[in-house]
């Protein structure tokens, strides 16, 4: 539980957190302050999420959040795009894992638009997320910043659309 | 590691180990611009099998994208079962009877039995031998004799379900599972330890080729034999325990040697150790109902995401699902372990021969389509 | 022309004979029985040289390293050496024991001295391949 | 007859012929083109307990040259179907095709209404001579479908059809 603990820390220092408040009368007319975090780390019940720690962050966290991940032994298990079409918005969540005896499982999740979607790489910090990202450049059409070659990886080499956004007509 | 040498364009020439090729096991292309023998650098090219099992998992419901899950990784097909009934459990809250976890042990350990002799068959294939092959079918049909009499398919059981399983299984299923053991056991040390094990051309062809340390390891997010052949004792039904692995006392075979013998020594320890596995289950089979008691009629995750993850015989597969409370998942991440334990390749085999590259890449045990999704 | 000069030559036409009629009977019959009109084909590259299913990138007409020069060498040498071979072998020990040992030591000095280059190559390290470091520009 | 299509030769008679049907019938060698799980059912067939050497068809050959049958074994998607043409016809004559499993014939389990990138069927650009169905088909299926080939190619059926079903059912064929 150390592991957990020490990373949590590791990542509320980077990871300001940030929590907005909003007020909703119920019955009774009193005032109910409802928080909804914005960004920051909590901790989660593992067997009901499957990770340890959630964290919420935007894209200038994601290669600080990358380089302390590599100095402290973790290594990138998967980066997952969604399309939340709905509120106008993609997210990418990347899966942070272990290798030793001290379990913990770290989410990373961003939130960026839906219109000109762009996040920075981290496929020079790990090499093992470049093939993940060009997938889900593939998938969602998700531009990473400085990544080395975007071109498709299972769609065919001149394919130009997105299979995966909710609004794809094949 | 001599100093780096100097090559001119128009000394290479573009290889294409092309999508229709004995040694890659599937439709991978990899791009090699070689050196005369050597390779000077490997660019792996997938999708070719590319058959869109993310787009189906949000266009079904969550029974419908069942049987897809065996159709991925079709080696190992109960593994990707059991990862994506365990995520819709976790998910729903499904409680799974005490029977039915140790019956879905014994079926994805005979089938990690089964993909392992497949991999062995078609590894020393790939190297020159032959006869190693038809050995190793003979023993695979076994297993897929017992598991077709439970799941009744040969390759892609779609045989759990959410909160349990299909059917039961008989006890000629338990006697069969134990002449299965008694009968690999005998063979193991003739036909596989003495024949090819102790083969010192085998040996020569593994040793120290392809060195793949536990940090490239990290880097590349490979799991599964890779990474234990690299010295690492990680394993998903040790390191986070799931199902009814807990209750089982068997050890994750790790060798440090980092190359292809040491990949190929830890497939061979883990057949061991699943046999061991099987006969603890059959030993302490508990009794009662194989389903749960109560399993809604249409499954309703509350919202959110969820991370599951299996030991398949490949690596850890894992599986990101993001619920809104549709009738099925609204995105359904797989995360194969042959697709990052490729990802290595093109670092590994820079410099080496084509004939050690192909012992490397039938070292990593790929299936393509898992890779290609 | 005794007769027994004649019988050896007819052995050696008839077999010179059948081996001519197998190498061309071959050729021929193929040529003759298979469907070769046309080959049906589907997008037009039945003539494309195979290289798993994809077109060939670049041409392999290239500088290959000097190393392949050098197996060409050796096996041009130990082929030339067996084809020498082949009357020795004929008359081998037709004179009595102390023939026998001196053709065998004649056959052994013969392919000790071919065999001196693949010795020396052998210790010049042609024969070492190791794992190379490639500068990328 | 399934070798009308079969381009003819510079030397032709009737007897000659069926003796080369005859002969190409046993000795169908099938390409290694396995694309997915049915090509796991190929090499089971080609394994010891199903056998395929009993039907001459044990040899697979890797390159389309030296090959007589293109056994498609799994998924054809877009990315892959150029190969596939390229590669047969690159098979000299003469030359047939098993469509085997369901995504050969139909693009099977993966036919949706979102599907971009699956090809639905490998007749779509391909002459198939057998289809064999399954998902994936047992290696019986695949040498009920080499017989059926064998049947196509002489026109006369290795050993007599039993009726399906019926436990002793009439013999015929």
């Amino acid at each position: 539980m150390a592991r957990i603990e020490s990373t949590e820390q590791l990542l509320a220092q980077i990871v300001a957190r940030e929590v907005t408040v909003s007020e909703t009368k119920d019955k009774e007319g009193e005032v109910k302050k409802t928080e909804t975090l914005v960004q920051g780390v909590s901790t989660v019940d593992y067997a009901k999420a499957g990770v340890n720690l959630d964290v919420l962050a935007s894209t200038e966290h994601v290669v600080p959040i990358a380089e302390a991940m590599a100095e402290n032994g973790f290594f990138v298990e998967a980066v997952t795009g969604v399309d939340w079409i709905k509120d106008d918005q993609m997210e990418v969540i990347y899966d942070y894992n272990r290798m030793d005896k001290e379990p913990c499982r770290v989410a990373v999740r961003v939130r960026i638009a839906r219109s000109a979607p762009a996040i920075p790489t981290i496929s020079s910090i790990h090499p093992g997320a470049n093939w993940h990202e060009r997938e889900t450049h593939d998938f969602f059409g998700i531009k990473f910043q400085g990544h080395p070659d975007l071109s498709p990886i299972l769609l065919p080499e001149d394919a130009d659309f997105h299979p995966l956004l909710k609004d794809f007509k094949p | 590691m001599t100093v780096p040498i100097r090559y001119r364009e128009d000394e290479t020439f573009v290889l294409n180990l092309g999508p229709q090729h004995p040694a890659t096991h599937g439709v991978l292309r990899v791009k090699l611009t070689m050196d005369g023998e050597y390779i000077v650098k490997a660019e792996p090219v997938l999708g070719y099998i590319h058959r869109m099992h993310e787009k189906m998992a949000e266009s079904g419901s969550f029974g419908q994208f069942l049987p897809n899950t065996p159709r991925m990784d079709y080696l190992g097909a109960l593994s990707y079962n059991h990862g994506y009934v365990m995520a819709v459990e976790q998910a729903a809250g499904i409680e799974v009877p005490e029977r039915a976890e140790y019956i879905r042990v014994i079926t994805v350990e005979l089938n990690r039995l089964s993909s392992h002799l497949l991999w062995f068959g078609a590894f020393v294939l790939d190297l020159g031998g032959f006869t190693p092959l038809l050995y190793a079918f003979d023993d695979r049909e076994k297993v897929l004799d017992l598991l077709e009499m439970v799941t009744g398919s040969r390759l892609t059981y779609c045989y759990f379900r959410f909160g349990g399983l299909y059917n039961d299984i008989e006890d000629d299923f338990v006697t069969g599972c134990r002449e299965f053991i008694a009968r690999l056991r005998s063979r193991m040390p003739t036909h596989y330890r003495d024949l090819v094990t102790g083969n010192i051309i085998l040996q020569k062809r593994l040793k120290d080729i392809g060195i793949i340390d536990a940090d490239m390891c990290a880097r590349y997010g490979a799991t599964g034999p890779v990474l234990r052949g690299a010295g690492v004792e990680y394993d998903v039904r040790k390191n986070h325990p799931y199902s009814a692995y807990p209750e089982f006392d068997f050890d994750i075979p790790y060798f440090p040697q980092c190359d292809s013998w040491a990949r190929y020594l830890v497939r061979m320890e883990e057949m061991e150790q699943s046999m061991r596995i099987i006969e603890q289950a059959l030993d302490k089979l508990p009794d009662g109902p194989v389903n749960a008691a109560k399993v809604p009629k249409i499954i309703k995750p509350d919202d959110g995401t969820y991370y599951t993850a299996v030991e398949a015989a490949r690596g850890t597969f894992g599986i990101r699902m993001v619920c809104d409370g549709g009738k099925g998942p609204y995105r359904l991440k797989l995360r194969s372990p042959t697709f990052s334990n490729l990802s290595l390749f093109g670092e590994v085999a820079e410099g080496m021969l084509l004939a050690d590259a192909l012992a490397v890449m039938g070292s990593l045990d790929l299936v393509i389509p898992e890779i290609d999704r | 022309m005794d007769q027994q000069t004649l019988s050896n030559i007819i052995y050696v036409a008839i077999f010179f004979l059948t081996s001519i009629v197998i190498a061309v009977g071959a050729t021929i019959v193929p040529k003759l029985l298979a469907p070769t009109s046309h080959t049906r084909n589907v997008d037009g590259k039945t003539d494309q040289f195979i290289e798993c299913g994809m077109k060939p990138i670049g041409s392999a007409w290239i500088r290959f390293g000097i190393i392949y020069y050098m197996y060409a060498l050796i096996f041009l040498a130990f082929d030339v050496d067996v084809l020498f071979l082949f009357p020795v072998a004929a008359t081998y020990n037709t004179g009595g024991l102390e023939n026998g040992i001196r053709d065998f030591v004649e056959v052994v000095i013969f392919v000790g001295i071919l065999s001196l280059a693949v010795i020396y190559a052998w210790v010049k390290g042609v024969f070492k391949w190791e794992r190379r470091k490639y500068h990328h520009q | 007859m399934g070798t009308e299509k079969i381009p003819s030769s510079i030397v032709q008679f009737g007897v000659l012929d069926q003796v080369l049907n005859l002969a190409r019938a046993n000795s169908l060698w099938p390409m290694t083109f396995g694309l997915a799980c049915c090509a796991i059912e190929m090499m089971s067939a080609g394994g010891s307990r199903f056998d395929l050497a009993r039907f001459g068809a044990e040899v697979f050959r890797p390159s389309p040259r030296q090959c007589d049958v293109m056994i498609v074994a799994g998924t054809i998607t877009h990315k892959m179907a150029p190969a596939v043409k390229t590669l047969y016809d690159q098979m000299s004559e003469p030359k047939w095709v098993i469509a085997m499993g369901n995504c050969a014939i139909s693009g099977g389990p993966f036919k949706f209404e979102g599907n971009y990138s699956v090809v639905e069927g490998a007749d779509q650009f391909l002459p198939v001579d057998v289809y064999i169905p399954g998902c994936p088909p047992r290696p019986e299926a695949l040498i009920e479908g080499l017989l059926t080939l064998e049947e196509k190619i002489t026109g006369k059926r290795r050993w007599p059809r039993r009726d399906a079903g019926k436990q002793g059912g009439a013999v015929h064929g």
